[in-house]
């Protein structure tokens, strides 16, 4: 019983979308509610295992999704089992082995783990409400709910922000390092670049797949090359290297962009100019106000839109002059749909 | 050394062994393979700790648990088995037993120091890997004197060497012995070495004494009685010891009617051609005038010798370090003869053995059986072309310790006892047992490992099982290295047998003894390379050893 | 080459006949003692691990039961053990037939992975009825790890590489060629959805041509494959023992020499072996690809390449005492999914795994020391 | 153009250093005879240790000293299995990989460590300006002179001391070593703790010299590059820190060559230090010869 068993290569059906604005709201159309949430197997305690590819403590994407959870569960005395660093091939025995925990919710962090979906079909998930933080192709079924973000709305923001930045210090080059040369990361790459280019038309953007997001050695040679070629803005979107590239670049000056969380006002001895919230825990966050409320529905995609939603934004950490404005433009552009994101990256524009 | 005993497991090496050597001594440790001569001399250098015993040194008792202490007591050693590490240059080499800083230059200086004292020239910068053999024994000689021992220990050390290259070394112990005021213990299993070289000497015997003698006051027959405990034929204790003197010079201390075998059980072994020619020289040149066939007094082989059946044309070959084993060698061997080639070790003998195992591709030049080429060196053709293999070393390439006596008796002919790809567990044993019966293989059953086997038994297995394949060639390398008087007594009637009843028999000896007992014909193999034949009547033991120098006189 | 553990005959004393120690009436102590230490080795090793998860700040004991709960508690985690042993069994079958031919193959994660790319292509361009598309991507698995090994093979009998260094420098090559393949959509990338990007790895295998599975789904339930390992564990050890193919592998280790003598080239049964043992890694491949994945991508092999090899270590070479042994391992590597998911970190699992190895190969060889040492003297 | 260069160089030194000290170690412990594949595992826990020491003594120089202990011991554990109990050593070596993967994954996420605690840079007056050869040789963090000053004396006490010398012929002719007197396995169990030591050192390098803190698996296969470069450099010191050199440089390059406007292949450049390394056995395996019993467990009498 698998969901994907029809043949892979059709495109998804569309699944029931719901075009929310705001992200507390518990009232949707679609899908299917399960019984008793948030204690849906009833044992009298809400329990939720939480899936992760990444490491946890990357202070980054996967980071973010475990700790606002953490934070939720904290508050409203839910326990949390965590299961990270998950190879994609083990995920659908991992979630099956969280069934067998007994827990109420199956959350997985990044659709790398998609595969692990297929349990939820499976008799001793029954009554398990599912989550994936999604993208990357995964089908909607009935199972699970999804939520859904755009990389070309952020991370074109994120360019934009960073072309404002190198607009300012007359910089004309960009730098992007990120780990294995992946088709996802040349699509975030790909957006990033556009923005940078709707604000400096001639600027570059220099790309370094290390080939480990890890390898905070490699990570760290690639940003000295990058900066001695005129980086003037750096973006590290990596894993547990991102910090040291950052104190690279913080030593040069050169601003950083931070791969996914909010870190303006960090205080862990590394300095980011623009911080970019694409927080898959974020939007979990939303997903879990309406679990405790009883209202999360399988079978929908929840979306979430720079300028629509309160995540994905992208803020400047020390604006300066009208930078807050224009980004701030640009954001209900995009949110109002006057600015077509996807043309803009494909350079339909 | 007084009462010194090692065993190992059920083998006693040495029994209550006691050894004194004087200063100013050639001091000669007599004793056949296994006597327990290297075992005795490793407890004096601390290699081997023994169960009991003591050793005095200027009658001082001192404990000696291993080479280095040794070293500071005076006591240096040449090893049976080389002990220099190939890529190593000379002085490494003889750095390496030292203590301390290593100086390369005080020892390159004094490598040549000791080299001018007693004619030991090398090259300390050389590679001991490029050197001859030769070479390679002044480098352990040299390693040795440079510490300006007291008691120098040669275990063998002319195994390896030709007749000129041992009377070098025995005159620079006669000058270390003289000169110096040194002990030297000379090992060695032949006769006429330790007449000629040594002072006195002590005889052994499965792990005992049991001689000690003046050199002067004995001779070779009473030394040889000693070694090996009972009265030999002269064949025999020849073979076994290596007194050439008594083979060249035969029928004057022994009867010629004698039986050359002791334990030949069957009549025939009289007729044997090799016994023939020697006990009848004149007789042997007078039947066959033409000296090119041999063995024309040996009727069963006549009508066999027609025909050449093993051919080896201009063979070149190199070692997978490219270093040139067989250059130009050319061989002709006929049915239901035993052509001994002579050699000294490292002159391509080996060589010549590994070809025969398949082990060695040609890089030029044929083999040929009954005409037909053989692709040398493809695994298991030699065997296929009916060529059976008595290995120099059984342990490399006879047999496998590891698996039992059983398998290894069909180890190359699966055929016979195996259905559709499996093998028959019956079939096996039936064949194994018959095997062992045939040929009096001492065992407890066909499934005990190799491994438990004695030496002599353990060459049987292979004799067993080479014949058994029913070879038109066999090629026996060093057949009886390593083996008991029994032993040898055995195989040299096997090979006999072997050749009567029509196989062509090839010796790899570097024995000379043993090439002048068993062979009709002789060829002489130096680097690589055939320098000379001559039929066994014909043998003139001065030539022969230069011969084998290198020179073609 | 060497052999795993050391070679049997290697640890005797060398020189002739004669049994090197006496090994009937060794007093009962000594005979107690290798069991003894198997139980103190092995709970050192449960000990340490235990220390580990207290220090973490769980209970060890909890950490034990969930251990247990996933490997052996009911009847699907006994499926799930046996179904982790299946590949596990396959690499261990393989690499006792490389030991046994004197090669000591080490790669047999790149030949695992190298199998399962190849069974993906196969399982996902390849038409036809299911069981038949089925059958061909394990026999093309098999023939892929077989391939990836035979690199090694010609390196090392055309120009004297040793196989250790080759096969083990090919694990890296092999996954870097595997993840080329899983990031091209002209290879085997995943199809993307419109608008969307894809991760690294391959479309899913339709589910006709998945191996079977046994039992009743939430209750015990097993995949084919330890079906599949099981067999060929029984009829390798035949062939081994019984067949002239296992006689040449065994003669060709044992002593090269002699065996090429007795006309066993080393290039075709040696090269064979090592090739025979990259078939059956690459088939472990296979199986982990139609049995629970479905896909391959990077780090599909997730240490069941060395785990086996492993497997082959503790089973001394012998293909049927490797089945407990890879049903051990396999219990062991579902129970630390299990474990991981109550939330201790999943890496206390490799570590205890480790500390097992150690502390099952440690009495062994420790007796064998005992054993030299006690020779020596008794000799003396 | 001199600038792109000096920051090229610069950064392949950067990235050689800690595969030359672990390559040190390697080449000893090879050249007395022991293929040892646990360098992987001997870097990653002397990274680990290394953050682990600054982190406690707050001094990233202390780490160091913390990574090299580190080191050691692995290689004492490596030494004790594999050359005196006669365990396979390629099953140690890779047993010790998985555990001490696994043990500093673990630790990882149990312990605080620091995340900005390097040693320190020092420019050596003068000759650091020097343009070209200025940055790229004279102005690094302290160890990378600490090389500077080990490459020699490695060679020393491998070539020249009585210790490498009895190492030598240990790797070469164990039998003949044997007889000569020299505790073969002794010699190995030695050059394995050299080997640790070193190894130790090199993670530690990476770990608090160049990084300043510790991610999981951050070694990220150097171990096994260190083993491809001491084939390369054909079992010689010269070719073993020229191969740290060629590989730290080529992963320089790659890195760089983006910002120079070039993009490779990802896949193909991070297979390239293997595939150099099986190339250079292929074709120099006649001309570079391995130790004589490399990889051959010594056993009394067995020759
Ligand atoms: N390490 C050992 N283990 C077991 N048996 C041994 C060992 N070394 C020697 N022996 C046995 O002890 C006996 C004496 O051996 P030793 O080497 O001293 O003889 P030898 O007189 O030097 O013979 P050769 O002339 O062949 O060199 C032999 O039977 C031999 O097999
Ligand atoms: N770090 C160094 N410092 C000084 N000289 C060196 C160094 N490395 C190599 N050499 C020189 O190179 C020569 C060969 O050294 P290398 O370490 O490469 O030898 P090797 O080839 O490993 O040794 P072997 O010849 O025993 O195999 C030495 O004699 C020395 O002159
Ligand atoms: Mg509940
Ligand atoms: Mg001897």
């Amino acid at each position: 019983g698998d969901p994907q068993t029809d043949d892979p290569k059709k495109p998804a059906t569309k699944a029931t979308t719901e075009k929310g604005t705001d992200a507390t709201t518990g009232t949707q159309a679609g899908g299917t509610l399960p019984k008793g949430e948030p204690d849906v197997n009833g044992d009298g305690k809400v329990v939720i295992g939480v899936m992760s590819p990444g490491d946890t403590k990357d202070k980054g994407y996967y980071q973010s999704f475990v700790d606002e959870s953490q934070k939720y569960a904290d508050e409203n005395g839910w326990k949390l089992t965590i299961v990270d660093k998950i190879n994609p091939a083990a995920a659908v025995q991992q979630a099956r082995n969280l069934c067998r925990q007994r827990v109420d919710m199956v959350a997985i962090g990044a659709s790398e783990l998609k595969d692990a979906l297929s349990a939820s079909t499976e008799p001793q998930c029954k009554g398990v409400t599912w989550y994936i933080s999604g993208g990357m192709g995964v089908k909607q079924t009935p199972e699970f709910t999804q939520s859904l973000d755009f990389i070309n709305e952020s991370l074109y923001a994120a360019g934009y922000a960073a072309g404002l930045v190198l607009k300012d210090n007359g910089g004309k080059k960009a730098g992007y390092i990120t780990g294995p040369d992946l088709d996802f990361a040349r699509a975030v790459a790909k957006a990033f670049k556009a923005g940078i280019k709707a604000v400096v038309p001639d600027a570059e953007l220099v790309e370094n797949y290390t080939g480990d997001f890890n390898d905070s050695g490699k990570a760290n040679e690639a940003a000295n090359a990058q900066l001695s070629q005129g980086v003037k803005v750096i973006y590290p979107y990596l894993g547990g290297a991102t910090d040291s590239v950052t104190r690279i670049a913080n030593k040069k000056g050169v601003p950083a962009l931070t791969p996914g969380t909010d870190r303006c006002g960090d205080a862990s001895g590394v300095k980011y100019a623009i911080s970019v919230v694409f927080s898959p825990g974020a939007y979990f966050a939303g997903a879990l106000k309406d679990f405790k409320a009883g209202t999360l529905r399988m079978g929908v995609a929840r979306e979430w839109h720079l300028g629509k939603d309160p995540v994905p934004y992208v803020k400047l950490c020390d604006p300066k002059g009208d930078q807050e404005a224009q980004l701030k433009k640009l954001t209900e552009d995009i949110g109002s749909g006057k600015l077509n994101v996807d043309d803009a990256v494909a350079g339909k524009q | 050394m007084v009462g010194i005993s090692k065993h190992f497991g059920p083998v006693c090496a040495c029994g209550d062994v006691d050894l004194s050597v004087a200063a100013g001594e050639i001091h000669g440790l007599l004793g056949e393979n296994g006597a327990g001569k290297s075992t005795l001399m490793k407890v004096l250098l601390g290699l081997v700790t023994p169960d009991s015993g003591q050793i005095l040194l200027r009658g001082k008792p001192e404990t000696i648990s291993d080479p280095l202490t040794a070293a500071a007591r005076g006591i240096a050693m040449v090893h049976q088995h080389f002990s220099l590490v190939g890529r190593l240059t000379v002085w490494e080499n003889i750095a390496l037993g030292d203590r301390g800083r290593v100086d390369r230059e005080h020892i390159r200086t004094v490598v040549r120091e000791v080299g001018e004292r007693y004619g030991l020239a090398v090259d300390p910068d050389a590679r001991v890997e490029d050197l001859s053999t030769g070479e390679r024994q002044r480098v352990e000689i040299v390693k040795c004197l440079r510490r300006d021992p007291d008691v120098l220990v040669l275990d063998e050390p002319t195994s390896v060497l030709t007749l000129e290259e041992s009377r070098d070394l025995f005159t620079v112990l006669r000058r270390v012995v003289a000169d110096e005021g040194k002990a030297v213990i000379l090992i060695s299993h032949k006769l006429d070495e330790i007449i000629h070289a040594t002072d006195k000497v002590t005889i052994m015997r499965q792990g005992r004494v049991v001689g000690r003698r003046i050199t002067a006051e004995t001779d070779e027959r009473a030394l040889a009685r000693e070694m090996v405990g009972r009265e030999l034929s002269k064949w025999t204790a020849a073979t076994a010891v290596g007194v050439m003197d008594a083979l060249i010079e035969p029928g004057q201390t022994e009867p010629a009617s004698g039986p050359q075998l002791e334990v030949a059980e069957e009549p025939t072994t009289a007729d044997e051609p090799s016994a023939q020619e020697v006990s009848t020289p004149e007789g042997s040149v007078a039947a066959d005038p033409s000296g090119a066939t041999p063995s024309a007094a040996a009727p069963t082989v006549t009508e066999a010798t027609t025909g050449v059946l093993l051919r080896i044309k201009d063979a070149h070959a190199i070692s997978p370090e490219k270093i040139p084993l067989l250059r130009g060698l050319t061989l002709e061997l006929r049915a239901g003869e035993i052509l001994g080639i002579a050699g000294v070790e490292g002159n391509g003998q080996s060589a010549v053995g590994d070809l025969f195992s398949s082990l060695l591709p040609l890089t030029s030049g044929t083999v040929e059986v009954d005409g037909k080429t053989i692709a040398a060196g493809r695994p298991g053709a030699m065997h296929a072309a009916g060529i059976g293999v008595i290995p120099e070393d059984r342990h490399a390439s006879g047999c496998v310790l590891d698996m039992s006596v059983a398998e290894n008796l069909v180890l190359a002919d699966l055929g016979g006892i195996s259905k559709r790809g499996l093998l028959s567990r019956s079939r096996l044993n039936e064949r194994a047992r018959a095997l062992i019966e045939e040929f009096e293989i001492a065992t407890p059953s066909p499934d005990t490992p190799m491994r438990l086997l004695s030496g002599g038994n353990q060459q049987k297995v292979v004799l067993a099982r080479e014949l058994s394949a029913r070879p038109r060639v066999l090629v026996a390398a060093q057949p009886t290295r390593g083996l008991d008087i029994g032993a040898i007594e055995y195989m040299t009637l096997r090979l006999h047998e072997a050749a009567k009843s029509g196989i062509a028999v090839l010796l790899l000896s570097t024995e000379l003894s043993e090439i002048l007992t068993l062979s009709q014909r002789i060829a002489v193999i130096h680097r690589g390379t055939i320098v000379g034949e001559m039929d066994r009547a014909d043998v003139d033991v001065e030539r022969l050893g230069m011969m084998m120098g290198g020179q073609t006189a | 080459m060497t052999k795993l553990l050391e070679a049997p005959h290697a640890a005797r004393p060398a020189g002739p006949p004669g049994p090197a120690a006496p090994r009937t009436g060794a007093p009962i102590t000594q005979r107690l003692r290798t069991p003894g230490l198997y139980a103190l080795s092995l709970s050192l090793a449960f000990a340490i691990a235990g220390l580990l998860v207290a220090v973490v700040g769980k209970s060890p004991w909890d950490a034990a039961v969930a251990m247990y709960e996933g490997s052996l508690g009911s009847g699907s985690s006994i499926g799930q053990s046996i179904d982790q042993a299946a590949p596990l069994l396959m690499v261990a079958i393989g690499s006792v037939i490389a030991a046994r031919a004197g090669i000591f193959n080490i790669g047999q994660e790149g030949q695992l992975i190298i199998g399962a790319a190849v069974g993906a292509s196969v399982g996902l361009f390849m038409p036809g009825p299911g069981w038949f598309v089925l059958l061909m991507i394990l026999l093309c698995a098999a023939i892929g790890g077989a391939l990836w090994a035979s690199i090694a093979a010609i390196l090392y009998y055309w120009r004297g590489v040793d196989v250790v260094i080759a096969t083990l420098l090919l694990i890296f090559v092999a996954n870097q060629v595997v993840s080329f393949a899983v990031n091209r959509p002209y290879l085997l990338r995943e199809q993307a959805v419109p608008g969307q990007t894809t991760a690294s790895q391959s479309d899913m295998l339709r589910e006709s041509v998945w191996l079977p599975r046994f039992g009743e789904y939430p209750g015990f339930n097993i995949g084919a494959g330890i079906f599949i390992a099981a067999l060929l564990a029984v009829g390798v050890y035949f062939a081994l023992t019984r067949s002239r193919w296992g006689f040449r592998i065994r003669l060709l280790g044992l002593n090269a020499k002699t065996a090429h003598r007795a006309g066993v080239g080393a290039v075709v049964v040696g090269g064979g072996a090592l090739l025979a043992s990259g078939a059956f890694a690459g088939l472990a491949g296979g199986a982990m690809l139609t049995g629970s994945g479905y896909r391959i991508q990077d780090g599909f092999a997730d240490n069941v390449g060395f785990d086996g090899l492993l497997v082959a270590l503790v089973a001394k070479d012998n293909p049927v005492r490797a089945i407990p042994v890879a049903l051990f391992f396999g219990a062991l590597r579902a129970g630390g999914g299990f474990l991981a998911s109550t939330g201790i970190p999943r890496y206390i699992v490799a570590v205890v795994t480790a500390l097992l190895v150690l502390a099952v190969v440690f009495p062994t060889a420790f007796a064998e020391i005992q054993r030299r040492r006690v020779a020596r003297t008794t000799d003396a | 153009m001199i600038d792109e260069a000096s920051v090229i160089l610069a950064s392949a030194v950067r990235l050689t250093v800690p595969l030359a000290f672990a390559a040190c170690g390697e080449y000893i412990a090879e050249r007395a005879g022991t293929i040892n594949i646990s360098v992987e595992a001997m870097m990653l826990g002397g990274a680990f240790s290394a953050v682990l020491g600054a982190t406690i003594t707050g001094s990233a120089s202390t780490g160091l000293i913390f990574g090299m202990v580190a080191g050691l011991i692995i290689g004492f554990v490596h030494a004790q299995f594999s050359h005196r109990l006669g365990v396979n050593t390629y099953v140690v070596g890779l047993v010790l990989s998985a555990l001490i993967l696994g043990l500093t994954s673990f630790l990882l996420d149990s312990v605080k460590l620091d995340t900005n605690n390097q040693v320190n840079a020092v420019n050596i007056p003068y000759i650091s300006d020097i343009p070209l050869l200025g940055p790229v040789l004279f102005s690094h963090r302290w160890p990378v002179y600490l090389l500077i000053v080990l490459i020699p004396f490695v060679w020393w006490l491998v070539q020249r001391s009585r210790f490498g010398l009895e190492l030598r012929a240990a790797g070469e002719n164990p039998q003949s070593a044997d007889v000569t007197g020299i505790d073969v396995r002794k010699r190995r169990r030695q050059a394995l703790l050299i080997c640790g030591l070193l190894s130790g050192l090199g993670g530690a390098y990476l770990a608090v010299g160049e990084v300043g803190m510790f991610n999981q698996n951050m070694t990220a296969g150097r171990g096994f590059v260190v083993i491809a470069a001491v084939i390369f450099g054909g079992w010689t010191l010269r070719g073993t820190i020229a191969g740290c050199l060629v590989f730290g440089a080529a992963d320089a390059m790659r890195l760089a060559l983006p910002a120079l406007g070039v993009q490779l292949n990802a896949q193909f450049l991070i297979a390239a230090p293997y595939l150099l390394a099986l190339l250079a056995m292929m074709f120099l395996a006649k001309t570079h010869r391995a130790p004589g019993a490399l990889g051959i467990p010594f056993v009394r009498g067995t020759a």
